[in-house]
Parts: C-alpha cells; structure tokens; sequence
C-alpha cells in the first residue's frame, strides 16, 4: 500500500474532502432517494420541489452521521445541508436548499441551537425572504445538561432534533400548512429532553487528534455532539448508575405527567455498539416505568453521532396522540423508514 | 490609508492566522469543537483569493467583499460574526479611494458593533468581543490625544492581546465554551485569540505600508 | 456516582450478564416483533411457530449485533441463538430454538462457519432429528481472506450471513419448501465474497483487554468478526487504496460475469463512523462500475460486527432475478426495514 | 480408583484452568478470539457443581455427566470437543464402580478419539490434539512396560506439557487460529494449554488418592 500512510484510525483520502466524498458515497448508495448538489454542498429529495408541500430543512456541521442526509426522504426532510465536520453550513448553502425544495406553501428550517448554526441559518432565511420565499425558523434546544439563560448562548440541540424532522416530515408530507408544521417542530422540541454522556471523544479528521482525553474509568457527563468534554466528569459507574443519572436529569427537567405516553430515544454516540445500547435501553425502560411513564414508542441506535465517540444520550419525549399518529407514518429515508 | 492597506491587512490575517492554525485548534479543542484554527484558516485564505480578482475596487468594496467571502466559507460562529463585521466596517468607507485614521476607527466601531450586535454578547463573555472593544477603544482615545496612527495601532493591538488573556480567568457565557459552564475558566477564548492576531495584522500592514 | 469505578470504556453491570441484559433490552423494545425466552437464551419471533411455513433460525457469539436478534422478524429469521460473547452458543440453545420455531414444514440452521458454531450446531440438528423436525443446516464461508482447503477449518462465515438470512427469509415467508429455502441460503453464500480490514481491535467485556494491538497509521488485513487480527498487517493508505485491495480481492475470487448485477453490502466493524462508511461505499460504487459490474442493490451500515472494533467489510453478492425479488420482498426486523 | 479419582480429577481441572484463566485467554487473543480461559472456567466450574448433584453414581456416569455439562455451558470450539471427550471416556467405564490403570488408558483413548473424530484435527494441526494424543501414548506405553500408575502419568503429563510446548513453531490448520495462516507460527495453542492441564490434573489427582 502506499509508502506516504495515513496517520488516523480513519478511512479517508483527504481531510479536506471526506465530507464531499462521504457525500458522494450516500448519493451513490441513495440515488432512489436524493441526489448531491456537488457545487452548492446540499442534498435534495429525489422528487423536489413537490408543489404545494411545506418542505424541511435542516443542516449543520457535518460529522453527525446519519443526522441530516440520512433523513432526506419520504415523510422526513426535502433537503440538507451539511458543512464542515463540526462547523455550521453557510448561508449560500441553506439558501440553495431553501430555493430546492420550495413548493410554494414555504419552507421551515430545523436549526440546533448552536450560535453558528443559529446565525448562519438566520442570515439565509432573511436571503430567502428577500427571494420572496415563506420561511420558518425552530430553534432546537432540548439538552438539559446546560442551564438556560437569557445571558448565555442557552441550551444545545440534540437528540430531539431527529424525532422533529421525523414528526414533522410526516405532518408535512400529510398536507398540513406551513403553521402547522412550523407548529409540530415547536411542540416536539418543546415536549422533549435529552442527556448524553461520552467515554471517549473523537477525532476531527482536520485535527487528526482526539479532542480531549478520557481515561478509562471516567465518564463525561452532560455532553453534546461535537466532541466535546461534558460538564462534569466522574467515576465511571455500572450501566444502571449511569441511566440513573440520565434518567433523573432528563425527567427532572421535562416533568412530565405521571402516566404519560413517551418515546425512548436511546441513541449511541457512533463508536458504542448495539450490544450496550440495547443493555441501556433495558435499563432505560425499566426506569421510565417504574417513574410512571409508558415508554409506547421507542428508537434505538447511533442517529446523532459524534463521529466515533464512545457513549450514549438519552431523549424522552412526552408524547400526545396528534404526535404519535406521525411519528407512525411512512417514511422512507435512508437511516429510517417504516411503513414504506 | 488605501485599497493597498486593505489587501496587505488581510494578506497579514491570512499569514497569521495559518501560522496559528494548530493553536487555535488547541485553544478551541479545549472549550469547544476544536475547528476555529481551520474556519479562520480556510476563511482568510479565500479572502486572499477574492481579493486578488478584483484588484481595482476601493478600500470599503473590498471589505465588503472580504466580509461576503467570510459568510461564504467559514461557517460556524465565526463565519457570520466576523463577515458581519467586515461588512460593516466596509461600509462606512462608502466608495473612498482612501481613508485616514479617525475613519479606521469608525470602520472597527461598526465592525464591533455589528458582532455585538448579532452575538448579544458583551464585554466579559469570554468572547472575541474581549479583545475587539478594548482595541477599538484604545484606538480611538489614542487618537483624539493626538498620538500619531502608528504607535496608536500598537497600543490598540497590545489591548487586543490585553483583553485576549483577560479570557482567561472566567467563565463563558456565549458560544460553546458556555455550555462547560465552570469547566471553562483557566482556558483562553480561541475567538479573542485570532481577533487579537487580526488586530496585530492591521497594526504590522499600516507600518509596512508607511515604512 | 459508584465508588467501585468500571475500568472498561463501556456501558455494563456485570461481565458476565452482558449478553442476557442486552437482550433483555432488545425484547423491551421490540416486543411487537419477538420475545426473549431468558431460560433457554433465544430470541424468537412474536408469531412464531407459524404452521405450514418453514422457519429459519441462525447464532452464534454474541457481540456482532443486530447479528442475529437483530434480524428476527418477518421475512428474515424465526428465532436466534446468541451465546456468550464471541463464544459460539451450545447445542440446547439451538434444541430449543428449533423446537420453538418449527411449524412443520422444517427448520433451516444457519451456521456460520467456525468451528464452535459448526460442532454445537451440529449436536443440536442430531437432538432435533431425533426429536423428528426436519433440519438441514448450510454452513455461511464467505471471507475470501482465508485459504479454502480440504485439510484447514476452511473459510470464515461472515457479510453473506445477513444476505442469506433476508434473502432465504423472504423465500420461506412467501411459502417456499424446506429443499427450496436451503437452497437459496446455499445460493447466496456460492455467490457472495467477503474481505475485511480493521483499524483497531475491540475489548471483549469477560478479560476487559483489546485482543490486539494496532498502532495508529496501520491496518490488518483480512479480519474476520471476532476481533482478531487478520491475515497481514500493512502501513494505512487512503481510503482508496484501501478500497482497492478489497474489492480486488473479492472480486478476484468471486469471479462475476462481466455486466453482473450485484449487490454490495459495506459493513462497519462497530466503531466505524457512518460519515466513512459512505466514503467507502463510494469508492467500492466506482469500482465495481470500472469493473464492469452494476451494483443495483446496496446495504451501508453496521449489521455484522466485532463490537466496538474500528473497521469494515465488503460483501459481493453476484444477484440473479430471483435472489433480486426475494431481497426487495418486505421484512420488518429490529436492524432491517422496508416495504412493511 | 473410583468416582472419587473421577471427582477429584474435576476439582484440580477447575482449580487449574481458573488458576490459568488470564494466561489462557492471552493466549486465545493472541491466535483466537479470547475467551479459552473464560469459556473452560465456566465449563469446569458448572461440572463441579453437577458432580455435587450426583454423589451415588458410578465413574463412568460422572464422566459422561461432565461431558454433558461441558456441552450445555461452554460452547465455542472446545465445549462440544471436551464434552464428547469425556461423554465416550465414560461410556467405557459403563457401570463399573471402580477401574485400574488399563482402563483409564481407554477412558483417555476414546476421548482422543471422539475429539479427532468430531474436529478431524491430527498431531501438528496445532490444536488440543497435539497434547492430548502424545499423553495417551506414553501412558499405555509406560504401562505396558510395567511403570507403576503414579509414575506412568507423570510421564503422560509431561508428554502433554512436551506436546503443548510443541504447537509453538507450527502454523495452525484447525480452529480460528488458521485464520492467521503464517502469523499463527510462534504462539503456543490455548487448548493444547488447557489439555496439558487437564492431564496434570489427572496425575495430581490420583497421586492424591494414593497418598
Ligand atoms: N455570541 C457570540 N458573540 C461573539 N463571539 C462569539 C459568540 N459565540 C462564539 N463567539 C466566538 O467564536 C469563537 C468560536 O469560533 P469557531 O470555533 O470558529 O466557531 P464554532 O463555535 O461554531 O465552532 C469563540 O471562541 C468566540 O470567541
Ligand atoms: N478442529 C479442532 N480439533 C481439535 N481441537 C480444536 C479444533 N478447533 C479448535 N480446537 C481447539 O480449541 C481451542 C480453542 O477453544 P476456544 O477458544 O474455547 O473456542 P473458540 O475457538 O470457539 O473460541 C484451540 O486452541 C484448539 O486447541
Ligand atoms: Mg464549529
Ligand atoms: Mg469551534
Ligand atoms: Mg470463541
Ligand atoms: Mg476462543
């Protein structure tokens, strides 16, 4: 093989263009679905603009696999628009992305609340209200490991964002209007928490070197997607003391209803596997109920990712019937699909 | 002060901000996502680019088109804040072919106040804000005592590098480092650090250009 | 948190009850789908037995997850038998699965081919003939790292195994005969190769230590799932030269018709971000085009793995109409999805 | 001897491979997957627990009860092959009470037997084979030489320690380890390990009866 090596645990060619090459590889894999717009970095629903259909967006730093490409399709989003590893699209992007999918009855974009995020998308919806397009804007803010604030740049998004475009993907492809849908994003962001913790971080393939170091035995407590230390570390516990304290920090903040209906959201960070996912979602269960909840709906696997982090979050969301009903539908996408 | 001042400005950032590079990624690894060495990076290299296409626009147009070039590669936080910025700061210069100090000033007070502005952070966020406002301030009370550009430029960039290690001791509360809430006192601000490198570059092209 | 910290970089209680709380976590969240019969270790599918239809059971180690609980559901297989972790489950397992599942028309055993699964499975099917069930069994070898020999343990099981279970699992649920569904699982695994690499070992929960070491910049060569080591260790190139090797190895092997539809399966070990995973797939997609193969059907994910091993596989499956039809045919299993 | 050389014979294995769990699974991770010593800890240490069941019964019926046992806790490669092993060494004995030396040689010998039956694996295969036939050798041939038992089965447990030791060179052709093909060369096999062990095991526990 070649004599100049590459020096990371990682399959790339250029760290420059793993993102457009990872790109290309979905758009391969997926041509049924959507198609890559190579120039403006986006990718688009097969069958878009679908006239009369509110459309989806969504985008941010790429590196959070299959978070937002895997979710373009059928009941879910008609585009995404996917920037550096770990570094928010730019405007321009999501402007192309909005003109795309644009079938006359507006355009909503899924923002987490990042401040790149939040500032590049909100410079392309001005563009785009500018170009005469009806554009929404949702901030997504469910983790509970930050304290909100009117001082502080508030809470991140995370796991809700995947059960947003998947709820309202449906509402939208069902014909609801574009309040409505600007609506679902709402209540389902509203309606839902989240916890993470990690027991490694990962490596930015620009960097070539782990973000921090974690050694074994430790866990990082209260972390987002990128990478990033936690609020706190600690001793790492057993499986069932660390859902313990997933569990007490998402339901201590959502208060929901004894007896309510929610959807377990058990998703891995990208390097932990199945095998442990599926040893906390028993644990999670068990919990929640024993709380009072009914966990009706579940989802299970690595969907929010922080490249190849080890560790795991937690997102409960209390669900009524209207959101229960879409979270069911079709959808068709390439990471999820059911019904289709 | 001309459209030459502005290239070599940028020229510098570029050159700066490279060598920089690897600590600016260290500094935001630390407490944040560990990419604003590469945004500044990719940033000011295709500023440098842009500007080289269009060689005959006027001081304030190629600020303009620096800005928009920021907006249109970065990405992240810092992509929109100091696009903004430069746009902004374009702006003030309207259509003149050459500027003297007290217009530098006003063009790095609407730079400032365009990332207040978007950001809604203040001084003592642990932001780029903490080296910004202290060398815009320093500048323009350096120059209403009558102290000639030069050596108020380097006052204006040793308080750029000032508020930069004032980062230091406390506690974010904007962009990232905010959500490691006490976990990011003791580490300097990655935003404060490259705002003071594009300080000291306008300082190190005004005195290349005059010398 | 525990003052007894965990010294593992991983989401357990109690080494040794890893793989039951893990499937006890699979049921909880999929008790729609199959039910998790704790004395006997088997996963078993909801409905099962079903009269008339012939039923499929496959097992193994666990630690390869969804492989094989993954995969019970409609259209795929009737129960599973996961023994400890990399540890190849015993003959009263599989007894009793096969006991579970049987509706009268048989029951298909499919083994991969190592030489535990092969002996246990093999005491099982002798107990279960005596019992009077129709078994057949058809041993999965496709990894073409290894030498095929008349005097060696032969090729290793690994990507066909979850083709051969959609595949044959779509032909036994449309009511094809015990002779009829043994044959496509043999079928597919005659026309499937398999070649993987790994870019680190993984750590097995019962000795908590890696099995290899693999310094940064170097990658085995020819791994199987079990976290060993492969056939060579060689420098890292790019992800292309990497793609290169494997597709040159599978296909130097398998020796399609040029023109072949195929499918290509790129499999992550685990740890292996979706982000390069895509990567991969591109690169195989091109490949095989320049090759002169159509590649008209793919899977990309992580569906066969060495728990949190860093690494990929690539299966070639050389299609023909019918294997084609049974593949696109509706299965509704925890890893795998569509049409239902 | 008697059950009670067949249930001592069982505690010293247990004893033995729990002793050896870490050194055997080093061993497997090397050329295997990892898990010999975990998987023949789990399966020694449930037979001993059945053989407590089962205080009545005759040799051959606790031989064949641990190779039950064996089958249904161990799995992997060496559940089914030491599990069988011991179900045809027991059925030898059938329900004798007790057995001598000539019979112990055919316990080991359809046990040999039943594993190369069941593994097709031959001497220089690099597999448990390699320590468990040269040990049933040199046991017959010391009895039939007129070695006192005690004596005999030292030299069978050495014989087994000789055979293990001589996996070291060789290249695998059975079991995951040939799947490494060459890379196999230079590692000692796990279960030609754990046989000698077992063969130890058999020495020490009927010197202990003896004694
Ligand atoms: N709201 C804000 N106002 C001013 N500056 C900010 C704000 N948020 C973040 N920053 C600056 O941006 C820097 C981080 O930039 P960068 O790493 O390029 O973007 P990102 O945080 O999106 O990865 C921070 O160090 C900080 O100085
Ligand atoms: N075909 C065979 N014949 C005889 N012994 C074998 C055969 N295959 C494997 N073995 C023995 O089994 C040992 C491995 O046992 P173990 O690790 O418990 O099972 P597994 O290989 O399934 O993980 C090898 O070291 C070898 O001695
Ligand atoms: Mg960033
Ligand atoms: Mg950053
Ligand atoms: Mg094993
Ligand atoms: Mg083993």
């Amino acid at each position: 093989m070649a004599v100049e090596t590459n020096q990371m645990r990682k399959f790339l060619n250029d760290p420059a263009r793993v993102v457009k090459e990872s790109l290309a590889g979905l758009a391969a894999a997926h041509g049924d679905l959507l198609r890559y717009d190579v120039a403006k970095q986006i990718i688009v629903r097969k069958d878009a603009p679908k006239k009369g259909k509110v459309a989806l967006i969504s985008g941010g730093g790429s590196g959070h696999e299959p978070l937002h490409g895997g979710f373009v399709g059928l009941g879910m989003l008609d585009a995404a628009c996917p920037g550096e590893v770990f570094t928010s699209p730019v405007p321009e992007q999501m402007l192309a992305a909005t003109k795309a999918v644009d079938g006359g009855a507006g355009v909503v974009h899924i923002v987490k609340n990042y401040t790149g995020d939040v500032l590049n998308f909100k410079m392309a919806a001005e563009d785009a209200a500018d170009e005469g397009i009806k554009v929404t804007s949702v901030v997504i803010d469910d983790d509970v490991a930050v304290q909100d604030s009117l001082y502080t740049a508030g809470r991140r998004g995370v796991g809700a964002t995947v059960l947003a475009e998947k709820i309202a993907g449906a509402a939208a492809e069902s014909g609801a209007d574009l309040a409505k849908v600007t609506d679902i994003v709402k209540r389902v962001n509203d309606r839902s928490r989240s916890f993470g913790v990690a027991l490694s971080s990962c490596v930015p393939p620009a960097s070539g070197k782990a973000i921090f170091d974690l050694p074994e035995g430790q866990v990082e407590l209260g972390i987002g997607i990128h990478g990033e230390p936690g609020r706190r570390r600690a001793p790492l516990g057993s499986a069932t003391e660390v859902v313990d304290v997933i569990v007490e920090a998402v339901l201590s903040d959502l208060k929901p209803k004894r007896g309510s209906k929610v959807l377990a959201f058990v998703n891995g960070m990208g390097g932990t596997p199945l095998l442990e996912l599926y040893l906390l979602y028993g644990e999670v269960d068990k919990k929640l109920r024993a709380a009072g909840m009914e966990p009706v709906r579940n989802l299970v696997g690595s969907y929010i990712t922080s490249l190849e982090m080890a560790g795991a979050s937690l997102t409960v969301l209390e669900l009524d019937e209207e959101l229960t009903k879409y979270w069911d539908a079709p959808v068709h996408t390439a990471a999820l699909r059911w019904g289709v | 002060m001309d459209a030459a001042t502005i290239t070599s400005w940028m020229r510098e950032i570029d050159a700066s901000v490279r060598a920089e590079r690897d600590h600016l990624v260290q500094l935001d690894a630390a407490i944040g996502d560990g990419d604003h060495g590469t945004n500044m990076t990719r940033g000011f290299a295709a500023v440098v680019q842009a500007l080289d296409t269009d060689p005959g626009s006027p001081p304030g147009k190629l600020l303009i088109l620096a800005g928009r070039t920021l907006v249109s590669t970065v990405g992240g936080a810092s992509g929109p804040l100091w696009g903004s910025a430069l746009r902004s700061g374009g702006r003030v210069l309207g259509d003149q072919e050459v500027f003297d100090g007290g217009q530098l000033v006003e063009v790095l007070a609407a730079a400032l106040a365009s990332v207040k502005d978007l950001g809604t952070a203040a001084v003592g966020d642990k932001t780029m804000v903490d080296a910004l406002e202290p060398a815009v301030e320093k500048l323009r009370a350096r120059l209403a005592d009558g102290v000639p550009l030069g050596p108020a430029l380097e006052d204006a960039a040793a308080a750029a590098e000032a508020g930069m290690r004032s980062t230091i001791p406390i506690q974010a509360r904007k962009g990232r480092a905010s959500y490691l809430g006490e976990r990011s006192v003791g580490h300097q601000d990655p935003g404060a650090t490259s705002t003071a490198l594009v300080i000291r570059a306008l300082q190190k092209a005004v005195v290349q250009q005059n010398s």
